[in-house]
């Protein structure tokens, strides 16, 4: 530029540059608009850095540095109210299917996929794949039996998102239980610690 | 006529050609000399004309408007007076001329201010890993819905072997209740439709039935599987059934009833 | 947000989402994701307003209040800054037809194209297209009249390029273009909700 900021506005400068253009800019560029040299322009932005990304900062942003560029981002932590607030909020229900299998495996736990599919009468293995994505099962062991199949069993964040504190707290499932076919994991002995589930 | 030009294009209109003269006369927009204005206006026009200038037709009806005017203007008023025939033109173009000004202030303002910049959206990734809090309840009530399925099918695979006294059901009859039943429900998934299907020979029924119904286009599977991570599945028992309402595409039901009844 | 933010943190949640979308927030929205009313967003955005708006603000961004919802934008004397470095030429200039067009809709909201023609006299349909390309002015509904001609009004675009926060604050304007005896739409009851002109 031909004129020259006063030296209190070039943060602000910064500010809206770097708003403007979301990617991140190279001190290069932010020194050549501002009159700076690169080096000087990096500085006048490392200054600037704790006001965002310091603990005690009150700001929602985040202020990158990388080596030849800086770019400002929202604060990891509101990415939750970002998603909500944009609508960005897919797959935040469970649906039947998922809830069927996320069952079996809560009650029978652990349960291989041959077991899943049994119970359900239907292959599993697009919601097993589902709810391992969501970390809502995990893998917890295999049993000992040709193929050496997964174990599937339920993890902390299960119990997070259904609001128990432990596998021992959840609905008494009572006689619906009993109808279901036996589970190969109890009736054979498996190398897998069945006493604890937790991740 | 010199070095006068006659631009055209230099007005939005012919509001625009009028109010420069009213400004060049220096008169009063509520007692407009018709004749004079009418005359330079006119004067205007075929200036332009004969420098080859394209004349929108605006101008030529606000010419004829001008004429008209001055025709009213030269008759002897009745009693009692009518409305001024410049009434109308006056009102116009006081209120073109507001326009203008409104534009004006406002360019003045869009000069200063349009150096507000936004920026684009965040592309933010969708967390695949995202579940929202669900009752615990629910895990019970899934299994009992897997508990009451398993139940039905071990039933049906016992009734199987002394079926020979039962009554069968023949598929035409069948397609009438699961049409009966897509009419009430209008989506239904393959597990509802053989819900009821007390044997395997009736599940047998049942499903060849819903192929009928396929191959005629009455019923559809439905695809979209925007809504939810995994519902729509084209698969097992959570396919999910629509009835054709488009009565166009659905083979005719003559068919059915010569190949299946 | 299942969860509440403790108060010092609303604020930067709010700066958070606010950048991340770019575009305008209703406090509806803001306030559904933060636990509040839309009142309270709106009351805690203005509370927010001074530390970007003020004359003394260090912030090179300002916070745009409109009726309903706000936004996070650069403050206009950086543009020049912003435009070299980011490479944008000055431009996006409107004509004088498209600015006429724009005080007759602005002033007049919501009107069909046949009220602009009439007020200026000659066929605007080249710069109504202009406007609406350009997201100044946008179709807000339709006259229940024969061919149901479209109603135009201003966006949230157009408020922030013209720098004021809601049409009450549009520059005073001569009585005749403001009061309408002849606007079609104001003489015929619409579909459309008149209230809303958002983006």
């Amino acid at each position: 530029m031909e004129e020259m900021l006063p030296v209190e506005e070039t943060e602000a400068a910064v500010e809206a540059i770097l708003f403007a253009a979301g990617h991140p800019v190279t001190y290069e560029k932010l020194g050549a608009v501002l009159g700076l040299t690169p080096g000087e322009a990096r500085l006048l932005v490392e200054n600037m850095a704790p006001s965002y990304n310091s603990k005690s900062s009150p700001r929602g942003l985040h202020l990158l540095l990388f080596d030849n560029a800086c770019q400002l981002c929202t604060k990891e932590k509101y990415a939750p109210y970002i998603r909500e607030a944009l609508g960005i909020r897919r797959g935040g229900n469970l649906s039947a299917s998922s809830l069927e299998v996320l069952a079996i495996v809560a009650y029978n736990q652990p349960v291989t996929r041959a077991y899943i599919d049994a119970v359900r009468g239907v292959d599993s293995s697009y919601s097993v794949g589902t709810l391992v994505d969501k970390e809502l099962i995990r893998v917890v062991g295999r049993l000992d039996a040709p193929g050496r199949p997964a174990l599937y069993g339920t993890t902390e964040k299960f119990l997070r998102v259904f609001g128990i504190n432990s596998l021992a707290e959840l609905p008494e499932a009572g006689p619906e239980l009993t109808s279901l076919p036996k589970n190969p994991a109890s009736q054979t002995g498996t190398d897998h610690d069945t006493g604890t589930y937790s991740e | 006529m010199g070095a006068l030009m006659y631009r055209l294009d230099r007005f939005e209109g012919p509001l625009d050609l009028l109010l420069s003269l009213i400004n060049k006369n220096k008169v009063n927009i509520e007692d407009i000399p018709i004749s004079l204005i009418c005359s330079q206006y006119l004067e205007y026009i075929s200036g332009a004309e004969a420098m080859n200038m394209e004349i929108a037709s605006e101008f030529l009806v606000m010419a004829s408007e001008l004429m008209l005017i001055k025709s009213r203007m030269l008759l002897p008023r009745p009693e009692p007076p009518e409305e001024d025939p410049r009434r109308e033109l006056a009102d116009a173009l006081k209120r073109y001329r507001e326009a203008k000004a409104a534009a004006q202030r406002l360019a003045e303002r869009y000069s200063i201010f349009s150096g507000r910049m936004v920026k684009d959206t965040d592309e933010i990734s969708v967390d695949k890993t995202f579940v929202a809090d669900h009752d615990p309840e629910l895990l019970r009530i899934a299994m009992r819905r897997i508990s009451a399925y398993m139940e039905a099918v071990e039933e049906a695979s016992q009734a199987f072997t002394p079926m020979l006294g039962r009554r069968v059901v023949p598929v035409g009859a069948k397609i009438e209740s699961i049409l009966e039943q897509m009419q009430k429900s209008g989506r239904s998934t393959l597990r509802e439709l053989i819900a009821n299907e007390a044997t395997r020979q009736d599940v047998i029924t049942a499903f060849i039935a819903i192929l009928e119904l396929i191959r005629i286009h009455r019923l559809l599977i439905d695809e979209d599987i925007s809504e939810g991570e995994d519902s729509g599945t084209v698969h097992g028992l959570d396919t999910v059934f629509i009835l054709n309402t488009d009565e166009s595409t659905v083979l005719s039901d003559e068919r059915i009833a010569h190949e299946v009844y």
